[in-house]
């Protein structure tokens, strides 16, 4: 026990990887092993992150020498709040998403030949991204980083017949993100001579004001705006949801553009510092402009759109936006708004894109407009559930969404930005439309058989995870203000602004 | 102390400093072929250039002057720094060679796939048959 | 489309120098820890001289070298061995990929050393074997016509 | 579209140029990246990879020490990378094979 809490920082990335090579090895005597290996080291992950966060909570930031070498000599891994806190949510959605993958890849991959590389890739994929978000060392991340990417692209591209085009597609823009990085990190590396993130925030009140360093904060913003799909960076989004298999959809754009958003906020609050930012280069004012155009945008495009997985993309783009804002207004309650919009909005895409999932494996299609009441008799929990969802992401109050937006328009009234204020607003009316133009085809528009369908609902390993996120969304809200105080409070006091 | 010619402060800049013109000239050119071109090949060797330059910048600021390989040399000591180049950038690049290596495996894999699914490599080609290609899934 | 001529030169060059090059190879991981050199760049190396025989002899032939379905399963064994060096390390105390806990005999220094031996001999076996195996399977998904 | 592009392209070649302007000479001994010490009185780690590897390690090769020993993990990251590449390639063009046996 001692050993486990001991190692705990360390034990999710070192478990999740060898399982990777573990499952192709099992599925030899059992094919049906993988995906519980997969199921089982997810679960495992989501005790440690448990573990973690109450570590983190109660004791303070917790490090972590990877072979036994201090920091700036050695990689650490810290686990703070914000670090474990976006870890538990990362790895709880993951979790829920393999429970519910089983059917789906049955029915989306045919070959059955690939099911087992497919969920040891989806494994590796959350192995990056925990890696990402542990690591306390630049270049630590940018290894991650690529594992999570090239997982990333693997996912989508074996979806339906256009899937590799948007996965090569993904590919490029992401190696562009990934290069920026790279290179502005070679910037401030050169300036500062470490690598180390608390070293770095040492070091940088000597060498602050130099170009070079200003140069390299905004490459890597601009790397990291390009993998979170910030507005005029979002064009491989749109299509990569749409053609990879539902499983992969549910996977990536619940935490994929969340981890983008998580080296954001810690670059630009936790290492640079807001006062910084706006000193130098107005890195933070930018965002929030660009991803309230970006907010805009992705609903009006969502609007336009016919098919369900596509209208999710498009929404996704604007929830981004969300997270962006938060960053954008550089106050407390900014980045409460934005953190806790974090978790919200992975539990609702994740449930949206799972009950879409669900419409695909029962009618066989997701067109909104071949929805109707015959749905719901059909399909009365997923439809539920899915309500929930829609609801919660146009922002009815005891639902979780509603209060995100309620500290960024807090926020934004604070900061007196009454132009984010109005985008926050008109943003909610535009997801009204387009969600309730789906609520509205399934539980009003009357079927066009007349004949009682039969109720054929989705089976359990794919209703327990959409309902459990439903139930989570509510409690979620209702819980929403022990949250903020007790853990969402204790990242924002020791952020800098 | 004689003052030689490589102490004027212009061409100390200067000397100092072509190697990171050289490598930023390369990144440009690689950017170039990532941003412009339409063939998701010429992209890709845009992409292999554009990771190389950077392996050459973190590689150039390693450089020092009458400076030996990263191994210690019995005969040097270690008790100067100078005599030798920085070795954690060498570490990092060769990292830096491997992600870049799988990711191009990743790209042709893909791009293989594009070609046997839809004849094309082009761009614009490449969006008009995927419009006239019905999804059948 | 794939038109191969058995050109007796080619072949015969190809296999003669394919096992020196994995003898250099092997020199080069070996020999990591006292010249350049080390885990990468031998697998490379090693991978090369695989792709050699490939290129020249056709895919065919060449698994009587080295098989296909090889490739990665030693490429994962490679990472396993990698991985297993740090968790050794982590299990016998330490944290993880700290070789001063390893379980052999002699001062730390020695501890480490033959843990960055474990580590490049790993490395060289998974950068050989996926190497080898991104080369077949984009050999096998190239359209032939 | 062809004109956001260059622009887009010019302006990363002019940021490049900026930047380059106030980097350190290259092998300039004062520079940050060569000191004992860093600006915040913290050990400065390339001087440390260089002193110190034979104490440590046992082995002269300050590269093979960085990479597997100081910087252990992030080697083992770059196997996990390298191992996804391969697994993704099995898995993208594995099914290209089989229907083209089925065929």
């Amino acid at each position: 026990m001692t050993w486990i809490w001991n190692n705990s920082p360390a034990l999710p990335v070192v478990l999740l990887l060898p399982t990777a090579i573990a499952i192709p090895l099992f599925a030899l005597i059992e094919r049906r092993l993988a995906r519980w290996l997969a199921l089982a080291v997810s679960l495992t992950t989501v005790g440690l992150s448990i573990l973690n966060l109450v570590k983190a909570l109660s004791l303070g930031p917790i490090h972590y020498h990877m072979g036994g070498w201090p920091p700036p000599i050695g990689i650490e891994y810290v686990l703070d709040p914000l670090s474990a806190f976006v870890l538990l949510v990362i790895n709880t959605i993951g979790f829920l998403v393999l429970v519910h993958a089983k059917k789906v890849v049955d029915r989306e991959i045919p070959e059955s030949g690939k099911h087992v590389p497919y969920y040891a890739v989806a494994v590796l994929m959350l192995c990056g991204f925990n890696g990402i978000v542990a690591t306390g060392d630049f270049f630590n991340l940018y290894v991650w980083l690529e594992i999570a990417s090239l997982s990333l692209y693997g996912l989508i591209a074996i979806g339906s017949r256009k899937a590799p085009v948007a996965a090569i597609r993904y590919l490029i823009l992401g190696t562009i993100g990934a290069c920026f990085y790279l290179l502005g990190l070679g910037f401030l590396f050169t300036m500062t001579g470490t690598l180390n993130m608390a070293d770095l925030k040492a070091i940088l009140p000597a060498v602050g004001h130099e170009p070079a360093v200003v140069i390299g904060l905004g490459l890597i913003v601009v790397g990291m705006g390009l993998k979170m799909a910030l507005f005029p960076l979002h064009g491989w989004l749109p299509d990569s949801y749409t053609y990879a298999p539902s499983t992969s959809s549910a996977l990536i754009a619940p935490i994929g553009t969340k981890v983008g958003a998580y080296v954001l906020i810690r670059v630009l609050f936790f290492i640079f510092g807001a006062a910084y930012v706006s000193r130098t280069i107005p890195v933070t004012t930018v965002i929030g402009w660009l991803a309230a155009a970006g907010i805009l945008y992705g609903s009006i495009m969502a609007m336009a759109q016919t098919e369900l997985k596509r209208m999710l993309a498009y929404s996704s783009i604007a929830q981004v936006g969300y997270i962006g804002l938060g960053i954008g207004l550089a106050n407390p309650l900014g980045l409460i708004g934005a953190v806790l919009h974090v978790m919200n909005h992975a539990a609702m895409k994740a449930l949206l894109f799972l009950a879409a999932g669900n419409f695909r494996a029962v009618l066989g299609h997701s067109d909104i407009s071949r929805l109707d009441g015959s749905t719901r008799r059909r399909m009365p929990w997923t439809t539920a559930a899915f309500a929930v969802g829609a609801l919660s992401m146009i922002g009815i109050p005891p639902l979780a969404g509603f209060f995100s937006k309620w500290y960024l328009a807090l926020g934004a009234v604070a900061k007196k930005q009454w132009v984010f204020l109005a985008v926050i607003l008109l943003s909610s009316l535009l997801n009204a439309v387009y969600f309730f133009r789906v609520i509205e085809r399934i539980y009003f528009a009357r079927a066009e058989s007349t004949a009682a369908a039969p109720r054929t609902e989705a089976s359990a390993s794919m209703l327990v995870p959409v309902l459990v996120l439903a139930a989570a969304l509510i409690g979620l809200g209702v819980l929403n203000a022990f949250i903020v105080k007790g853990v969402i409070g204790k990242i924002v006091t020791s952020a800098m602004f | 102390m004689t003052t030689s010619w490589k102490d004027i402060p212009v061409t100390k800049f200067l000397l100092g400093h072509y190697g990171y013109w050289f490598v930023f000239i390369l990144m440009t050119l690689g950017f170039y072929g990532m941003v412009v071109k339409k063939n998701l090949v010429k992209k890709l060797i845009g992409m292999n250039i554009f990771q190389v330059a950077i392996i050459m910048f973190y590689l150039s600021s390693a450089g020092k002057w009458k400076a030996t390989i990263p191994i210690v040399d019995p005969a040097i000591g270690t008790a100067d720094t100078a005599r030798y180049i920085d070795p954690l950038q060498h570490c990092l690049m060769l990292t830096a060679i491997v992600v870049g290596v799988a990711t191009s495996g990743v790209a042709y894999a893909l791009l293989i796939t594009i070609y046997k699914r839809f004849g094309t490599l082009h761009e614009d080609e490449l969006i008009e048959r995927m419009k006239n290609d019905l999804d059948m899934e | 489309m794939m038109r191969r001529d058995d050109d007796a030169i080619i072949s015969l060059v190809s296999r003669t120098v394919s096992p020196f090059i994995m003898i250099f190879a092997l020199y080069v991981i070996f020999h990591g820890h006292y010249s350049p050199g080390g885990g990468f760049q031998g697998g490379t190396m090693l991978a090369a001289a695989l792709i050699l025989v490939r290129l020249a002899a056709g895919s065919d032939l060449s698994q009587l070298q080295f098989p296909r379905s090889w490739a990665t399963p030693l490429g994962s064994a490679g990472v396993l061995i990698y991985w297993g060096t740090g968790f050794v390390s982590m299990l016998c105390g330490g944290n993880f990929l700290n070789y001063a806990f390893l379980p052999v005999s002699g001062p730390p220094p020695h501890h480490r050393n033959l843990g960055i031996l474990f580590i490049e001999v790993g490395v060289g076996l998974a950068v050989m074997g996926i190497l080898t195996a991104i080369y077949d399977d984009l050999l096998e998904g190239h359209p032939r016509d | 579209m062809k004109a956001v592009n260059y622009a887009v392209l010019a302006l990363f070649g002019a940021v490049l140029i900026l930047g380059g302007l106030s980097l350190p000479d290259r092998g300039d001994p004062t520079a940050p990246l060569n000191r004992d010490k860093s600006a915040a009185g913290t050990p400065n780690a390339p001087s440390y990879y260089i002193r110190n590897p034979e104490r440590d390690a046992d082995t002269p090769n300050m590269v093979t020490v960085v990479l597997a020993d100081y910087r252990g993990f992030d080697t083992m990251g770059e196997e996990t990378v390298i191992l996804t590449a391969g697994l993704i390639c099995f898995l993208i063009l594995r099914r290209e094979r089989t229907k083209e046996k089925r065929r």
